[in-house]
């Protein structure tokens, strides 16, 4: 899951998702990178509209709120 | 009064010493009402209005005696069997009590149905025999099943406002519908020089209650709407107020013990959304864990 | 939620959302003030339209948590 | 709403809404003060449970939702 | 809510709602008059309209937020 | 709708609904009382419970608004 | 969402949330960061056991999902 949040990460900040910049952000999360999954990431990336995900979810959140409220 | 009998003039005196204690004198049609139901419903008036059966002539000579001023308009409205009712309620509510102490009766041939009269689709008590056809005859759609006659849809077999054949009469009485209303019909109340008719003296309790919604309903849009302040409007204000400072908080992402679980299972949620796309794309951008 | 609750009735009444302000009202409500809490709810209100942000459905999600609750 | 900002603010710190402390913040938020309507605020609240009433929110939002859901 | 339906009586009837007419009707209704409160009521009702205001959904605030779920 | 206000103010102040205090409240609002409606209102509101009928309000309203929204 | 984006980062790393972690995370997102929401971050986190949080949202995640998708 780090592999998405540093891609998220990159998004919100807007930086580029590219394999330097994941790279960069899950090392400093001292997290040791698998290189063939940042590759398969941001290609799979590429061709997903991330702010359109992010968008889909914004219902999801609350939601737990709700079904924790008393 | 020359040729009246005493009887008669006694009857006239005491109709009118009626009239003139009470404040209310209402004006029923008794017709169609079986003796016994009478006596019931006379009983259970008795302790808030007088009923009075008596010849129209003499009723007529008894509120022409009257002091009441347009009292005699009560005259027009003595229809099928009169009857004066006394009593010192509201009229409006002694016609309320009336109209709600009728009872369903059975049809009879040639009455005119009050409204719509429907045999509803169902099972009958009746074992085939003769009385499908009968049933059929009427226009009553019927068959057999499982050894019992079933009436397969709903039936307007008598229009509002229509006479009810004999015919149909008798089958809507072994059917047990009974689509007449019976009880004393009051055509109109005299109170404080004013005769009110029965069209007037109908309340129509749902508008009453739809109304007092209304009523409640514009007082709290109006507090609200003004600001004012009351325990009504007090909450809704309150409401409000948390839901816009929720908003702020969850959309400015501000974290507080509010807020913190909403927006980590926010955070989490995107997450996994992105995680699915990304995973559509190629199974190995993601990890186990989301896989699973 | 205090810390909100400030920032709308600021917001309200038309008064500037900044350190001072907030600091003020919450003193005058009888909270202790935490500084770096006041700092962090301006920081982050500051790229905010707060009448955009009162206006937008945070909490609509529990539509789904209630959509799906039998 | 800045009476009302004022009361929450005031319930969330554990102050006693009352009518020097609900002047005390609606003044600190600059804002001028009408000694009837902290009255009206005041004798309003006595009937209300500030604590229910925002919880309502949280539930009635759902319901709501979930008569709209399809 | 009875300065409130004082006010809508007198609305409705077409007389003026200053603060006469509004005691007037209260003490009819046997109710003790809180002059403060009616001269908030006054005050509150100056810019409203009032046939307008009585047609706005005042409980529509969390319907509408579930409302604007997609 | 001024003969329920008046009900309405009638009930809220917990005064008697009945024909000398409706009228009352009626010419106090400087309205011309027809007698035949406050008779009528008042056979209407004894079987009217009007403390039930505003509390089914008060739970249908956000439900309805939610309801009604597209 | 970054710095709940990040703090979920080291949550998932299995690195502790503290101030330097955080900044260093942000940092490398290329964001600019403010030590104040840092703060405000951790404070607010102290407490609470982001596992707990997550699985109250597993549940409701794909049941938003679900209930969002036509």
């Amino acid at each position: 899951m780090e592999y998405i949040y540093a891609a998220m990460l990159l998004h919100t900040t807007g930086q580029e998702i590219n394999e330097e910049n994941v790279k960069k952000v899950l090392e400093a999360a001292g997290s040791e990178v698998d290189e063939a999954r940042v590759k398969a990431l941001i290609a799979a990336l590429e061709d997903v509209d991330i702010e359109d995900a992010i968008q889909k979810t914004a219902v999801a959140a609350p939601a737990a709120a709700a079904a924790t409220t008393p | 009064m020359p040729h009246v009998a005493e009887w008669k003039k006694d009857e006239v005196a005491s109709l009118k010493k009626l009239i003139e204690s009470h404040e209310v004198v209402g004006m029923a049609n008794l017709s169609d009402i079986p003796a016994p139901q009478l006596q019931k419903m006379r009983r259970s008036l008795k302790d808030s209005a007088t009923l009075k059966m008596s010849r129209k002539t003499l009723m007529s000579l008894a509120l022409n005696s009257s002091d009441k001023e347009n009292i005699t308009a009560l005259e027009e409205h003595m229809d099928g069997q009169p009857a004066l009712i006394f009593t010192n309620m509201n009229p409006f509510k002694l016609y309320k009590i009336l109209e709600g102490s009728k009872t369903a009766a059975p049809a009879k041939a040639g009455s005119i149905a009050p409204e719509d009269i429907v045999v509803p689709k169902g099972d009958t008590a009746f074992k085939p025999g003769p009385i499908l056809g009968e049933l059929q005859k009427s226009g009553i759609p019927a068959k057999i099943e499982k050894g019992k006659i079933v009436i397969t849809n709903d039936k307007t077999i008598v229009a509002a406002g229509e006479p009810i054949p004999r015919d149909v009469a008798s089958i809507l009485t072994r059917l047990e519908i009974f689509p007449l209303e019976v009880g004393i019909d009051l055509r109109a109340a005299y109170e404080d020089q004013t005769v009110y008719t029965s069209d007037i003296l109908t309340i129509d309790e749902e508008k009453t209650l739809a109304d007092i919604q209304k009523a409640f309903t514009q007082g709290l849009n109006l507090s609200v709407e003004a600001m004012i302040f009351n325990k009504e409007s007090v909450p809704v204000l309150l409401q409000k107020a948390a839901t816009q400072s929720l908003n702020l908080a969850l959309n400015a992402e501000i974290l507080n013990s509010k807020t913190r679980d909403i927006l980590l299972a926010r955070a989490y949620a995107q997450m996994l959304s992105v995680a699915a796309e990304a995973s559509a794309k190629d199974e190995n951008a993601v990890d186990d864990e989301i896989r699973e």
